[in-house]
């Protein structure tokens, strides 16, 4: 049996989202070949009914997006889709520059974020994370959001890639040039 | 009814001043900023109670763009290094902001809308499997972290605080250099004024004097930027 | 989309079987269509980890015989594995404030418990119940946790009542801040 085809069996079973290194320990599948499995897998759903939803680390099978409407009445149970502005804005950050500390995203909103952010923890639609030179709580995306896009993965976000690097270049320059002159007016968002 | 949905109620300052200056279908920069300043002033006195954190950054931002609007009634006055760069940066704040929100804009109709189911209905039979935490003892000191992690309030982290006290020295020290430069003297305009909002307001009036005050004493070419077309021939009376 | 790809995901996430009427009904496909769409998902699903199991009337996709060895080993990880601070801390709130609703759960740790009520259930230790007052699930310790505590009822545990008097206060106290901040569109947890 294919390797591809153990991970589909797996991560059926399981219903919910797995790291990567679970998948290799319950599979013997070693580390290094699983990120070709998982494309191949994902290539191979591509023609049914269900696909492969994946960030970092962790992967989970879901129903195609396509399909939404007819889970949905089968599921009798309504999506919640109201989210405010600023719930919006604010995984719109996480979304494009995950990981993000708290005070970065305040620092972009101009406003303090910490009972949307909290909200939006109890929805699980970000998670915490600790990263390195981050001071304080760092927050990404969770596969649960990305399921609520209808997205596979982070980089079919619109403008991505660019989006990222237009934010993140120009807040390292703006950093630069506040340490280099002292203390700002403004809270500092944290280095990258 | 067990369920209350809240509506939104608030505004950030950084979300104003974009509102202002896309009303006026103005460009980010320093003469957009500088036209809607008054406006933004006073928006802010009609604000709820909000956080210390959020009223901080509101007069970070007032302090910024009394700065650009001084210079731009002023052209003599000089801005420090400091000062000139965070006029840079609170642009480069807008410009980021507004990119922001229009990608918040696009999400908007996304988010919900075709769904990836990840978490099927599908049901396993529960097999009885407790661990060796799960114990009277255990179970006591993990309600107490849990109690110990609600949330009781936020508190303004010291350095804010810091910068509000260096933005009222700021103004102070503005409005000297603004009086000396039109060797009017304006010394007391803050005299026995407390409130930080007060302060601006109160010093966005005496601009306005300055401004009208040195169009009618010089004809300093310095000054000929201020516009005089636009002056009402009634001009309302500050004396 | 095709009627395949549609049965799929609709199989998929119900996990159990299902008539072909039903299918039918919920795809909106013409039941004289179904047995045609499933022959051709038994063919696509050949290649991968999962399998279409068909009994008379009903149907349903399986993972497939090769893959039951993993997914026994899997199984039995599951239960084997600690319950983790995660667990104990969902698990000490339904014993306490039981029957409690899966939203106020998030809302006291501040981020969401799905997969860890979860794995609370799969292990026996929470069970369902429908409370008045409550949307959606509640959850309540099972007699078998009980009993494995060494309790005869709730209000033996230590500090009973004055545990729920704090989680209550402190809930308050949230929920005031959080309507001075005024950001935020979220609902609130149900009342208690």
């Amino acid at each position: 049996m294919k390797d591809s085809q153990k991970i589909e069996a797996v991560l059926f079973w399981k219903g919910e989202p797995m790291t990567l290194s679970a998948i290799s320990k319950v599979t013997d599948i070693s580390p290094k070949n699983i990120p070709g499995a998982l494309k191949e897998l994902e290539e191979r759903l591509l023609s049914g009914g269900l696909c492969l939803v994946q960030r970092d680390e962790e992967v989970a099978i879901g129903t195609r997006p396509e399909t939404s409407s007819i889970i949905e009445s089968l599921a009798k149970e309504e999506l919640r889709r109201d989210i405010g502005n600023a719930g919006l804005e604010v995984l719109s950050i996480i979304l494009y520059l995950s990981p993000v500390g708290k005070s970065r995203v305040d620092h972009i909103r101009g406003v303090s974020s910490t009972f949307t952010v909290r909200n939006l923890l109890i929805r699980g639609l970000i998670e915490r994370v600790s990263a390195e030179g981050i001071r304080g709580h760092a927050y990404r995306p969770t596969l649960e959001l990305l399921s609520h896009l209808g997205l596979s993965k982070l980089e079919d976000l619109p403008d991505y890639v660019s989006v990222r690097e237009e934010i993140l270049n120009r807040e390292k320059r703006v950093s630069e040039s506040e340490e280099k002159e002292g203390e700002s007016v403004f809270q500092k968002p944290e280095s990258i | 009814m067990d369920f209350v949905v809240k509506q939104q109620g608030f505004e950030g300052p950084l979300e104003k001043l974009l509102e202002l200056i896309e009303g006026r279908k103005l460009h980010i920069n320093d003469l957009s900023l500088s036209a809607v300043t008054d406006e933004y002033l006073s928006w802010s006195k009609d604000l709820p109670e909000r956080t210390i954190g959020d009223t901080a950054q509101f007069i970070l931002i007032a302090s910024t763009l009394l700065l650009i609007k001084s210079k731009s009634l002023l052209p003599s006055l000089t801005l420090s290094e400091e000062e000139e760069s965070d006029v840079v940066e609170l642009q480069a704040r807008l410009i980021a902001y507004k990119r922001m929100k229009l990608l918040a804009a696009t999400l908007k109709p996304r988010f919900g809308a075709s769904f990836i189911f990840l978490e099927g209905k599908r049901e396993r039979q529960p097999v009885f499997s407790p661990d060796a935490s799960v114990t009277i003892n255990g179970i006591f000191s993990s309600i107490k972290t849990v109690i110990a992690g609600i949330p009781v309030k936020e508190f303004l982290p010291e350095t804010v605080v810091r910068k509000i006290i260096s933005l009222e020295e700021m103004i102070v020290r503005l409005s000297e250099r603004v009086t000396r430069s039109i060797s009017i003297s304006f010394k007391d305009f803050t005299k026995g004024v407390k409130e930080r909002k007060e302060v601006i307001i109160g010093f966005l009036a005496v601009l306005e004097l300055v401004k009208r005050g040195a169009l009618a004493v010089t004809q300093d070419s310095e000054f000929s930027e201020i516009r005089i077309e636009s002056r009402s021939p009634q001009t309302p009376s500050y004396s």
